[in-house]
């Protein structure tokens, strides 16, 4: 449907009589007048965390004056979290940026320059420039190379926070048009060890159950996440089970005492990293007890093990890094049932006891509930399994328990991998904004997933280079090794994210090889370490798309306009594409293979390409027929999101993986989020069970069809110690995360006065006798060290988290104070995702 | 090409409104959208001149059984602009 | 001498009339200020003493108005009243809302003060009395509502046991709960941080002066479960055990559950009939 | 009366300007230096003195507290801690060696503002008065405590400008110069020095403190009076002269030893025949004025 500018006049004539008349007319309404007066309410997921829960949008005079939470939506129920509360305030904080900056000294660029405001042409113009330059050095050194050996030097760090459109142009822009696998997103940092334990154990990313497993279990065990304060509404659900369930339970784990404590009934906190020996002891109690249900076991359960001192992930040149004797392995070998029994068989209640502290009547208890096959158990996990360097075994650890038991794919028996960003699933994951995947869980280094993409994308074989790009933590490393230098940072702040800022993040921005722009609506660490700065749309600015942790994708309309200049992360990603040639950077034999792409742009190529831009200029309307803008659509002429959107469809239609398929882009418009696969419009609540998933045949009962034969693998791995552990000299735990009040690094919320106000500066929570020992009180400002860097903060000995002796818990959100100059960038070797829960530190008196 | 596009909200008699609408959708550039039982008809009207918009509205007040016809909603664009956009 | 006389009552007269004037004066002055002063004795219910302050009778008697206390606060909580302040001139006072009491452990402002208008005695920050939080808004709480706010709660130095939030199951939502901020005198030190931390336009939690805040029971009424805590036993002989008449299978537990029906053991049916039906026949003892 | 409109200008003719002012600059000083003491903290950052003239700390050792608030904080049934009691016992024991009302004319902010009305009402020859009985501030001294015992609290407090004005200062004024300004319109428009030499109730405690003083200031040149009356026109509480300066006669010495002197050494400053010096209550016989006059010129250093 091709709208030309007299329907769009028209439309708005009718609408605006119609609301005179006080008449609905199908398809349009009475969206001029109510812009005027009244309040014009759309649905939104919330900007924050993994929840998804939905929200009412309130718009009035261009601006969005309201929330409420959507009484509708089946995750909150009209209820929020205080953030969800505070949404409409994220956008208007004073010091929003509204145009680019970039670096200059006697008005050319400079990279030692100040920030001065420039047009988009000429912040482009740079940008372009450096691209270039880089991407001509890629395609000396890539010449004559086939697909899998392709290098480059330009690189992305995106985000769990991205729209699915903008990771999908992002992931395609990239991998497609760059030839650059150097794409990683900040879901690093937190979701890349859930997707090693689910990939390595069921061969399909993201969870089978949903937030219904909330109301089915018999028993919760929380694995290092403090649903309390990062989940709060999900949190909500879990409590009124507690509540109203006879018999319910609720067991807690966690390295310090934090607020889940309160309503735990078994609590346990466990010296850092010996949650793999728990997990194991636990696998030891079934086994040993003949509890597991052999049945399953027999028809789903494959066993196997995995490499062992596989090393940190540091630079490989690191001590720890030579001394490992597999570092980085992950190759599954397979073993028997009793091989399996065999190597959990150490971790005995005594042992485990003695390791991780916990007391023996605790461990039992727990070992009980998971061993008690009337009891429906659900797990939860998030960072305290996530970030971790062993984080992909812990993973896979608890879904071996579950796996003995059968305690899997039903309502209210979940291993459910909690996850922290809004759309760490929707983009981050189902798109493949990873520097080693595509959409649909597929994979570059997989030549017949290049050549599915290829076909899909209309590009020429080889397009897509075969060898995995850098991920989070290398593109930092190789920012400062000089080797990777025109770098684009999108909808994140990882200056202040990244572990290790002293010695490997800031660094790498500033060294002059590298041309690092950031765009951001506020400025950030990271914003202030570029070079240039991009002013962005944000949440309901720009049309939207977020899947949450229960594979829920929810759509959202452009409520406002961006104020000045900004234009969204999509916006930003399609109009650079404009400013090259394929020329510039496919080598000849790609051109050859397709003629006709000479001389076109990545734009032509990628976005206009007959197949994005395949849906014309529309009137974005809802049921009551309010009208909304859509700033790319007016920009580009065709629906932008929509063709994304249904191109990248076809990854879970075309290919041969099962079990990804979203429903089309107008339903999403239509409904409060669907749980993917959606099938035949039908949602799938818990996955790979008879009856729940369609793609489980009759008389299968449970099928894990991710991976080939249909069954799941239990992953044998042993209790290892921690990276860096406390010493005499540093002798305390580190562990860094976040508070109820606040979302990551606080660019939002802290701009929010409220929020500011409720918790303004981070603090440094510690056991008041470790305080004392230290001639340290309650309020005075202190200093933490650790061999990377320092930083100060008040102590904190009250209050909502009550560290044990020897661990001290600081919140990251804080822009003045910032953790991550002292954290280590020990990374699970086999997810990359960085351990920010444990480094040694010390505390002294300022 | 100049355009202009008004939205007028015409009010009828309830038992002519058919005839009305077939009436009025018989007019040159006049469009109607919808109605409601009670009389009240949503029409656009799209013009070359302001002249002849005017003229229309006179002609849609003197269909029978027509009450009255306002204009509610009115844009005019020059013919340059209207192709830019487009 | 008689010429005199009138001169002296002239002298005399003039200085009673004066001595009656001055002390008219004096009194009609003094009785103003009285009231005035007995006025003031009503602090008003946002301005919170420091620390330690003595009731506020006592309080104003003690209390020499020197500011030493406002001086050795460590973080500008502390202001002396001027005359534009409901509360009485020079006395030191803070108002949660702006600047809340920090709780240090040393507690400089009762060391500072010379006269012990700030009570020495309290060594425990813990123990001091400020004020009471009271959650006063329960219509516009958000965590009345079922949000998940609980600033209050997450920013009180004596958390979970000066603010506890008591779960309840939130009938609107059906699958959530709600989590209630609940302040316990016992342990609430009025030291504001929740007051000056909520999120609302206008706080929905406030620090009252203790005389508002608290209710007090009749003397002529007991708790009779703090009682018994108390005594650590009945109070009266405990009770005997009972007997029933009951049907066949059924208990009576007077001090717990009540009617209890024995359980008549498992059925020898699935629910699921198919799976009677599939089991077959051999299964069949 | 012109003359006394600018009482001072034949000492200044005589003896210069400096030499004419040099109690009064000296008496400046000193309030402006204490004052000046307490703003170093909250105006530099440097806390030598902390607190203010009810009670304060300095350089965290000494303690100094007022004794008039003290004996309130007494009458109401309190007995303050030992810092206070030994704060009030220094002060106590200072002001009975150099004299109650020092505290009046060297350290009390409200002087300043008594001073700027008396010369103000002189300058724009106002004249009006009420007729106050300089005894009236005892009765307000006693007023003052009952309502202490009364009320229990300090309700002078509610009111006093020499509390307000100084606290004011240091903590904040907010509608404290309401009172100020009170004090002020009060002594230029209705009573001569009627503030401080009639109603002050703390000046009324302070004078009884130092009844017995031993710092005075004496006639003992009173024989080179040429009655200009100078000393009359400047003196916060005149009456006080009289008895020294003319009562040789009477039997009297040439010590003014009325508690209601302020020591403020203004009579000194504006006489040109050097009449009045600072001394000891000692050597008051009639005759002492001249064997004195030469021994002892200023007995007590400053």
């Amino acid at each position: 449907m091709k709208l030309t500018r007299r329907d769009f006049i028209k439309s708005n004539a009718i609408a605006a009589t119609a609301t005179a008349a006080g008449i609905t007319i199908p398809g349009v309404g009475g969206a001029l007048a109510a812009s005027k007066d009244v309040i014009r309410w759309d649905k939104a997921p919330c900007r924050f965390c993994g929840t998804g829960c939905s929200v009412l949008v309130g718009t009035k005079e261009g601006r969005v004056v309201a929330t409420q939470g959507d009484p509708d939506a089946p995750v909150n129920r009209g209820l929020n979290c205080i953030k969800g509360y505070f949404l409409s305030k994220i956008m208007y904080g004073k010091d929003r940026l509204t145009q680019p900056l970039l670096r200059k000294t006697n008005g050319k660029y400079d990279k030692n320059g100040e920030f001065t405001p420039v047009s988009w042409d000429e912040a482009f113009d740079v940008m372009a420039e450096k691209f270039k330059a880089a991407l001509k050095n890629d395609m000396e050194a890539n010449r004559g190379k086939p697909a899998d050996e392709v290098v480059s030097t330009v690189g992305m760090f995106g985000s769990g926070q991205w729209t699915v459109f903008e990771g999908y142009a992002a992931l395609k822009l990239y991998k497609a048009g760059f030839r650059s696998n150097h794409i990683d997103p900040n879901a690093r940092h937190c979701m890349a060890s859930a997707v090693g334990g689910f990939m390595r154990a069921f061969g399909a990313d993201e969870p089978m159950g949903c937030y219904d497993d909330l109301e089915h279990a018999d028993a919760f065990v929380l694995w290092g996440s403090n649903m309390s304060e990062m989940h709060p509404i999900l949190w909500s659900r879990l409590t009124d089970t507690r509540l109203t369930k006879p018999g319910c339970e609720v067991h807690v784990l966690s390295t310090f005492e934090h607020r889940c404590f309160d309503l735990g009934d078994n609590n346990m906190v466990f010296v850092p990293q010996t949650d793999l020996a728990i997990l194991n002891y636990i696998a030891n109690y079934i086994i040993q007890k003949k509890a597991y249900n052999q049945a399953f076991i027999d028809k789903h359960v494959n066993f196997t093990a995995t490499p062992t001192d596989i090393g940190y992930g540091l630079r490989p040149e690191h001590p720890l890094e030579q001394k490992a004797a597999n570092a980085g392995g992950g190759k599954l070998s397979a073993i028997s049932f009793e091989e399996y029994a065999k190597s959990v068989e150490p971790y005995t209640l005594e042992y485990t006891s003695k390791l991780s502290g916990v007391p023996e009547a605790n461990l039992e208890r727990l070992a009980k509930l998971y061993a008690d096959p009337a009891r429906k158990v659900t797990s939860f996990w998030t960072m305290g399994f996530n970030q971790h360097t062993r984080g992909v075994w812990a993973n896979g650890l608890v879904y071996n328990i579950h796996l003995l038991m059968g305690k899997i794919s039903e309502p209210g028996n979940s291993p459910f991998s909690l996850t922290g960003q809004p759309s760490a699933c929707g983009t981050a994951r189902e798109v493949g904004t990873f520097s080693h995947r595509l959409p649909a869980d597929y994979v570059v280094n997989k030549k017949p997933h290049r050549d599915l993409a290829e076909k899909i994308w209309k590009l020429p074989e080889g397009t897509v280079p075969g060898k995995v790009g850098y991920h989070a933590v290398l593109q930092n490393r190789m920012l400062k090794d000089g080797k990777l230098n025109a770098y684009w940072v999108m909808c994140n702040n990882n200056m202040q994210a990244a572990a290790n800022m002293n010695e490997e993040t800031y660094p790498g921005y500033r060294n002059p090889a590298n041309f690092i722009v950031v765009s951001d609506p506020y400025p950030t660490v990271t914003a202030m370490a570029a070079d240039l700065i991009l002013p962005t749309a944000m949440w309901t600015e720009k049309e939207g798309a977020y899947g949450n942790a229960e594979r829920r994708t929810q759509f959202w309309r452009q409520q406002v306009k961006a104020p000045g200049e900004s234009r969204s992360d999509l916006w930003q990603l399609v109009e650079f594409s404009k400013r090259f040639k394929v020329e510039e950077v496919w080598p000849e034999d790609l051109l050859a293979k397709q003629p006709e792409s000479r001389g076109k742009t990545l734009y032509d190529v990628l976005f206009a390409n007959g197949q994005v831009d395949k849906f014309k200029m529309q009137l974005v309307t809802d049921d009551e027929g309010n009208i909304y803008g859509n700033q790319e659509m007016d920009d580009f002429g065709f629906y932008v999101q929509k063709g994304l959107f249904e191109e990248y469809r076809r990854f879970q239609l075309e290919g041969p993986k099962v079990g990804h398929e979203l429903a089309t882009f107008d339903t999403y418009h239509k409904v409060r989020g669907l749980r993917w696969p959606v099938i035949d419009g039908k949602e799938t609540l818990w996955r790979y069970r008879e009856g729940y998933d369609p793609y489980v045949k009759k008389g299968q009962e449970v099928a894990f069809y991710g991976n080939e034969d249909g069954r799941a693998n239990v992953i044998t791995a042993p209790y290892e110690p921690a990276a860096e552990s406390p010493d005499e000299e540093f002798d305390l735990w580190l562990s860094t995360g976040r508070v109820l009040e606040h979302w990551h690094s606080g660019s939002m919320t802290r701009r929010v006065p409220e929020l500011y106000r409720a918790f303004p500066d981070a603090v440094i929570f510690m056991h008041p006798d470790d305080a004392k020992e230290r001639g340290l009180r309650r309020g005075v400002p202190a200093r933490i060290v650790s061999r990377r860097g320092e930083m100060i903060a008040r102590v904190e000995t009250r209050g909502r988290n009550r560290p044990p002796r020897g661990l001290i818990f600081v919140p990251w959100f804080d822009a003045s104070r910032l953790i991550n100059k002292v954290t280590l960038d020990a990374t699970d070797p086999l997810s990359k995702e960085t351990d920010y829960k444990k480094c040694a530190v010390k505390v002294a008196k300022v | 090409m100049n355009m202009h596009i008004s939205g007028v909200l015409v009010r009828a008699y309830p038992q002519h409104l058919e005839t009305v609408s077939q009436a009025l959708s018989g007019l040159q550039g006049v469009e109607v959208h919808g109605a409601n039982p009670d009389g009240r008809i949503v029409v656009t009207v799209e013009q070359e001149n302001e002249g002849s918009m005017s003229d229309l509205l006179v002609q849609m007040q003197d269909v029978p059984g027509v009450l009255s016809a306002s204009m509610i909603y009115h844009q005019f664009e020059e013919s340059g602009q209207q192709e830019a956009e487009q | 001498m008689m010429g005199s006389k009138p001169q002296i009552s002239a002298a005399r007269r003039r200085f009673l009339v004066d001595m009656a004037r001055t002390a008219g004066g004096v009194a009609l002055f003094a009785g103003g200020l009285g009231l005035y002063a007995r006025q003031a004795h009503s602090l008003p219910s946002l301005a919170i003493r420091p620390p330690g302050a003595r009731d506020e009778e006592q309080f104003l008697g003690s209390c020499i108005r020197c500011g030493l206390c406002v001086r050795d606060c460590p973080f500008d909580t502390l202001s002396l009243a001027t005359l534009d302040d409901a509360v009485a001139l020079g006395t030191p006072y803070f108002t949660a809302r702006s600047i809340p009491c920090e709780m240090c452990d040393d507690i400089p402002c009762v060391k500072a003060c010379p006269t012990g208008a700030l009570n020495p005695e309290l060594t425990d920050i813990d123990a001091a009395r400020m004020g009471l939080a009271v959650l006063i808004d329960q219509e516009n709480c958000l965590n009345f509502q079922g949000l998940r706010c609980e600033v209050c709660y997450s920013v009180c130095p004596s958390i979970d046991k000066a603010i506890t939030l008591e779960r309840h199951h939130n009938p609107r939502s059906d699958k959530h709960a709600v989590f209630i901020p609940v302040v316990h005198s016992d342990h609430c030190t009025g030291c504001g941080k929740c007051e000056k931390a909520c999120v609302l336009e206008k706080a929905a939690i406030k620090i009252l002066p203790m005389y508002l805040a608290r209710g007090e029971l009749g003397q002529h009424y007991r708790w009779g479960w703090e009682e018994k805590q108390k005594a650590g036993r009945s109070l009266v002989t405990p009770d005997q055990q009972h007997q029933y008449n009951l049907p066949e299978g059924q208990r009576y537990d007077y001090a717990g559950e009540g009617l209890i029906y024995e359980q008549g053991g498992e059925l020898p049916f699935d629910a699921d009939p198919l799976e009677t039906l599939n089991r077959g026949l051999e299964q069949q003892r | 009366m012109t003359g006394l409109q600018q009482p001072g200008i034949a000492a200044t003719t005589e003896r210069g300007w400096f030499a004419r002012h040099k109690w009064l600059l000296a008496r400046r000083f000193s309030q402006f230096a204490i004052l000046g003491l307490f703003l170093l903290g909250p105006w530099l950052g440097i806390w030598m003195v902390k607190g203010n003239l009810t009670s304060s700390r300095t350089l965290d050792v000494l303690p100094l507290t007022d004794p008039f608030i003290f004996l309130q904080s007494l009458a109401t049934g309190y007995l303050p801690e030992l810092t206070a009691i030994i704060g009030a016992l220094l002060v106590v024991a200072f002001y009975l060696l150099v004299g109650g009302r020092v505290f009046c004319a060297w350290v009390c902010p409200v002087n300043i503002v008594t001073d700027t009305a008396h010369w103000s009402r002189r300058r724009l020859g106002i004249n009006a008065a009420s007729r106050l009985s300089p005894n009236a501030r005892y009765w307000l001294l006693g007023a003052v405590l009952l309502l202490a015992l009364i009320t229990g609290s300090l309700a002078w407090e509610l009111v006093n400008p020499v509390s307000v004005l100084h606290r004011g200062l240091i903590f904040g004024m907010g509608f404290g110069w309401l009172i100020i300004l009170a004090i002020f319109l009060f002594d230029l428009l209705v009573s001569r020095r009627g503030w401080c030499g009639h109603l002050c109730p703390m000046g009324a405690f302070y004078s009884a403190l130092g009844t017995h003083s031993l710092v005075r200031v004496r006639a003992d040149r009173r024989e080179h009076c040429n009655d200009c009356m100078d000393c009359y026109a400047v003196c916060p509480e005149p009456q006080v002269i009289r008895l020294a300066l003319k009562g040789e006669q009477q039997g009297k010495g040439p010590v003014i030893s009325s508690a209601h002197c302020t020591n403020c050494g203004r009579c000194i400053d504006v006489c040109s025949k050097e009449v009045f010096t600072f001394g000891s209550r000692f050597h008051n016989r009639p005759d002492a004025s001249r064997q004195h006059q030469h021994s002892s010129g200023m007995e007590v250093p400053q």
